[in-house]
């Protein structure tokens, strides 16, 4: 397939073109998705290209509008809901959680309820608390959910395509920082398969799991590490729920030793399920250290931004959390 | 607080639309559809007595008329969204009594398969979304497969049923606002019996009639008497006509009243005896029937058989379920997500 | 479908109860506060430009006469409720300057020691519970300061602004309802600027004027002209007066305009020049600047002198702000939970 | 103190007429709190006792019932606020997540939160996917909040009172099948310390923690296995935030193994954060055997009662796991 460089807001909303020409049931809604363009700029022109019909400006009304995604998706048709930010999906986690992922179980399995929710989250935007929240582990706890979290352009065009393509609801974790990122995506339509990891660098010292922009974080971290003689190897997490047991079982089997870098609050967080995953795991036996665990500190996020950075992982906390994991001295 | 019950049903008038535009069948099909509905639930109910059946269970026993009135023109490819009290919607769209037996046995013949219970029944293929275990949760559900309906171009619309209690929820307020704003094919029912469970809408409700709120949406707000079934399907003949010409929602009150309590638990302590009797004395079948008869739709013999063909459906279905497959623990992960394709 | 701005002042009228019921003190300190609001916010947006604060910012030029009408005759032990769009609400109930642009550029002295920002600045010591970053998320917070005023028998009441486009969030209708029901001490303030974000009040509401829904709460809605400062305040001053004889809540639509973009990144695409050019012909500042000549009460000087005052408090206010304390980042985790009791 | 056997319901009640009595500000809300007595009859007569105003019958609005209660909170009164279930707390969530487990932090510390939410929670009364979630992992994930469940009547009764009597806002997660169980309540006010799990039940072969109804399952197969010689530790977890890290090491670190047993999604539930816990801490180094996971199964709950028992962890089960444990089969 021909690449060419694209942000990764540019190839989400690629996705969403493609779709939209592959399947007139495909639509789009949200808040100011239309000729504002979305609060991000993901929607862009789209409007134009697709009519308000197929791309909706939704009143504000997470609730409605979510619950109104889910009963047309029930009914047949297959839509796309943006939250503007994922903050107000706690507005409609009624509608995502009660019935969305609960409606085909409850049913027998004669219905399926194929909505995708776009979420875009993550702090150091200067928002504050309200505004920068990662939620991916509270919506990764319920069966029935699928839930992502592309790092990359590419992922994030072939996940987005990915989940208007599965017939059960999937909320897509976009990391407001990475929207202005480039990377190569392809032209065609292809999907991004949901619910499997992937190594992004080889290494044997160790196995850092991370998701999202925090991959970014840790690779630039392996890089410093590499130059002190210290191999890392960094798996994208991708999708935490269904979560990739096997590859990260996989790594820790030839590292031996594990760290997780995520974003979101460290306490009950998806670092807590990786290490649980491992400590239940074959995996455990290899283990020559504990389990890192490098989240979100236990506050909501703050507005200055010395203490933003503060709240969330960074390159040189990485960098020495790991330096202390390889040399044991942790 | 409440309305008072009217003392008789309204004098024989043919030339009303309800008389005039159903056949002898269709009327004979909603009385057959009343009847059903009302021998299901004591049935249920007694079967619940029994020990046969455990969660709980909310009976709509004296609303048979507007669950009715409202779907019996409908086809199974218009939508409904129902709620907690779902068992009369769920036969009036069309759905059997043997299934939704199976279902409150929890068997594998049951609607969910036994896995919704009373409060999750639903019937896809008669376009029942379902009941609804949250309070309002039906009303963005129907409005959304109005939206799928409208983005299709389909001529088909939705219906929600939802209580008195139910529109004090933010998801009244928000589903309807979207509706109108987009104009979409949907019919809000709600059927006011009066309660949410122990309190009053005096006590939970700003305005006296939940059809005043329709103000709020630019939308028709209709009040019927909902015990009576010709009231009712007339002013959702009107809603329906609306939501086709693409002109948008409607919301219809239907003033009603559950003579049972609001699920097993109830001690009824928030509510006379006096008021209970009173409104039983209005019950929607024996007026229906005297209208029947009055009208000249069918004889004493034909009422006669009604019942007694109710009876026997459920009967049968009654041992139907009883006879049916019990789910195996090993499938409790089944259904989670669709495997193969949308089913 | 935007009202249209009015072309000049009212004529002088010292009978109506904005200028018989104030005194010129408090008439120029209502002034004083619809210029701080400006130039506060004028700074506040210089400085965002010069990259002296980060995260976004809302504001509301053109929108001052409402904060400060509302707010003009409330104590400290009055509550309120703001929005993102809040720094009107925040100075028009007291707060000072310097502390707001502390706020903004992070410090320690801000009014949240630089943990909340623009989005959620609050003064809880004249009891402006905060801006909020969720639209309709000041609406049962109002209405719960209103419920514990009730509960200790007080006389104060409690003030929520929202806007129209938060008027189509569950939020609102729960709120209203409630409060409704139990007659809580609340006046809801809608600033209907026209525009939520990018969307016209009549692609995003179902009614042309959000004070028509107040019908489905059963109280009282009115519509003024949210330019005009004496309009506002006569409003509020019947709210109040009904709140405070137990009464219950009100509902005021102050129709008005935000001259500038939603925030930062808006482009405008979603409205006209001229409809922008139009409303600034309307600004409610030299509005009322004239009315407060044309009635006597402030000398051309006097007005000269309120302004200087203002320029001086916000420079100063600056200065202040910019030689604040940056927090540390080892204070990351202060005040997450409350030690020691509540502050 | 004085204690006499009453049920985990009436201990609750007693608790809040005793703070009610206490404290003029403290007051009741929630659907049917009033006549009604409650859903569960948890609030039975109180409504008789102290008047309509402050046993408040609320309309059914959780969003704006449970924001009621925050803005009443931080107005300076003592609310507590009864969702009828749990599961309706999802439509209560932004009022909870964004407004007050951020509050204090967001305004610098200049105001606190002083609500009580409390939450009947749990599967087994045949009630289905609706009304039997366990949702302690997801409100358990969030800073600002602490989040509480009782295991018997005297711990309700003082968890109901510490609760009421803390400035944060506090959820207790009330197992709707320990309603009716009975135990020694002390007559006085008394507060259960928040944050601190309590060892149930002395052992040397493996600690297991569980919360709420698991604690007396986790007990039974105690006993079952303590006839074959195993000899279980059971620690009664109480407080899911915070959470009491420093019990469970210590206990671990005797009994080198650890199961933790909870009725919630296994995925990023409790279980998950309690091995993450050991796995990153001292205790590492003492475990012999992988850290076993026993926790509802990835489904809503079914209705039908077998499938019910099916979807979380029942006595026999949890034998056999930790049989496993301790005989070095897992
Ligand atoms: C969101 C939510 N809140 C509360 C409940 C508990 N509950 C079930 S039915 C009911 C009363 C509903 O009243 P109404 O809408 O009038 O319907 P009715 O029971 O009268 O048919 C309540 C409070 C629920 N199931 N969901
Ligand atoms: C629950 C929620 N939804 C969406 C947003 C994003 N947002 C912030 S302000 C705004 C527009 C609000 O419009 P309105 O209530 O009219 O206030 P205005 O900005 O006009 O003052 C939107 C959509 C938000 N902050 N919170
Ligand atoms: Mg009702
Ligand atoms: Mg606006």
């Amino acid at each position: 397939m021909s690449t060419r460089e694209i942000s990764f807001a540019e190839a989400i909303r690629e996705a969403l073109a493609q779709a939209m020409e592959a399947d007139e049931r495909v639509f789009i809604m949200g808040e100011d998705i239309g000729v504002y363009g979305g609060a991000f700029g993901v929607t862009g022109d789209l409007v134009h290209r697709f009519g308000d019909d197929r791309v909706r400006d939704t009143p504000i009304a997470e609730l409605g509008g979510a619950g109104v995604a889910v009963g047309a998706a029930v009914a047949g048709a297959r839509p796309v809901y943006e939250f503007q930010f994922s903050d107000f999906a706690l507005l409609a986690s009624e509608q995502i959680v009660n019935q969305a992922a609960k409606m085909r179980y409850m049913l027998g399995g004669k219905a399926s309820v194929p909505v995708v929710f776009r979420m875009p989250c993550g702090s150091g935007t200067g928002a504050a608390a309200q505004h920068s929240q990662s939620l991916e582990a509270m919506f990764g706890h319920v069966p029935g959910l699928k839930v992502l979290q592309p790092s990359t352009p590419e992922d994030a065009k072939g996940m987005i395509l990915a989940a208007i393509d599965d017939p059960d609801p999937v909320l897509v974790f976009e990391h407001k920082l990475l929207y202005k990122i480039k990377g190569h995506v392809p032209e065609e339509k292809y999907l991004t398969p949901i619910g499997k990891a992937v190594v992004r660098r080889e290494g044997s010292d160790a196995t850092v799991v991370a998701a999202a922009i925090m991959v970014h974080k840790a690779l630039e971290a392996a890089e410093i590490l590499a130059k002190e003689g210290i191999n890392i190897e960094v798996i994208d997490l991708r999708s935490i729920r269904p979560i990739d047991g096997a590859t990260i079982i996989e790594s820790v089997k030839k590292t031996t030793r594990l760290a997780v870098v995520y974003e979101g609050v460290k306490t009950l967080g998806i670092g807590a399920e990786i290490s649980a995953l491992i400590a239940e795991s074959e995996a455990f036996d290899y283990l020559d250290a504990p389990i890192l665990r490098m989240g979100g500190v236990e506050s909501p996020i703050p507005y200055n931004p010395v203490l933003e950075k503060a709240a969330v992982p960074q390159v040189d906390g990485i960098v020495e959390g790991l330096r202390n994991l390889v040399k044991g001295r942790i | 607080m409440t309305s008072k019950p009217k003392a008789a049903a309204k004098p024989a008038d043919n030339a009303r639309p309800f008389y005039a535009k159903h056949s002898k069948e269709q009327l004979k099909q909603a009385l057959r559809r009343m009847w059903l509905i009302r021998r299901f639930e004591e049935m249920a109910e007694e079967s619940y007595i029994r020990g046969l059946t455990h969660g709980t269970m909310h009976l709509a026993v004296g609303q048979e008329a507007s669950a009715v009135g409202i779907c019996m023109d409908l086809t199974d490819k218009d939508y409904m969204t129902s709620t907690h009290r779902g068992h009369g919607h769920c036969i009036g769209k069309g759905a059997e009594v043997k299934f939704m037996f199976a279902e409150f046995f929890g068997k594998e013949e049951g609607y969910c398969r036994g896995r919704g219970g009373s409060m999750h029944i639903a019937d896809v293929a008669t376009g029942n979304l379902g009941a609804n275990g949250i309070v309002g949760g039906g009303l963005p559900l129907a409005t959304g497969a109005a939206l799928a309906i409208k983005q299709r171009k389909g001529k088909d619309v939705a219906v929600c049923f939802f209580g008195d209690g139910a529109n004090n929820e933010g998801a009244f307020h928000e589903s309807l606002n979207i509706a109108a704003v987009w104009k979409l094919p949907v019919v809000y029912v709600c059927e006011n019996n009066q309660y949410g469970m122990s309190v009053s809408t005096a006590r939970s409700t700003a305005v006296k009639d939940v059809a005043t709120r329709a103000i709020g949406y630019n939308m028709p707000g209709v009040i019927v008497d909902g015990n009576n079934i010709a009231d009712v399907n007339e002013a959702m003949m009107a809603a329906v006509a609306r939501a086709q010409a693409g002109e948008g929602p409607s919301l219809i009150e239907c003033k009603t009243y559950r003579t049972k309590g609001h699920s097993r638990s109830d001690r009824n302590r928030y509510r006379s005896k006096e008021e209970i009797e009173e409104w039983k004395l209005k019950d929607p079948i024996p007026m229906f029937e005297s209208e029947l008869k009055a009208h000249g739709v069918l004889t004493d013999a034909e009422v006669q058989a009604v019942r007694e063909a109710v009876e026997k459906e459920v009967q049968d279905g009654f041992a139907f379920a009883q006879a049916g497959t019990a789910p195996s623990p090993e499938t409790v992960l089944r259904d989670v997500y669709t495997v193969g394709g949308v089913a």
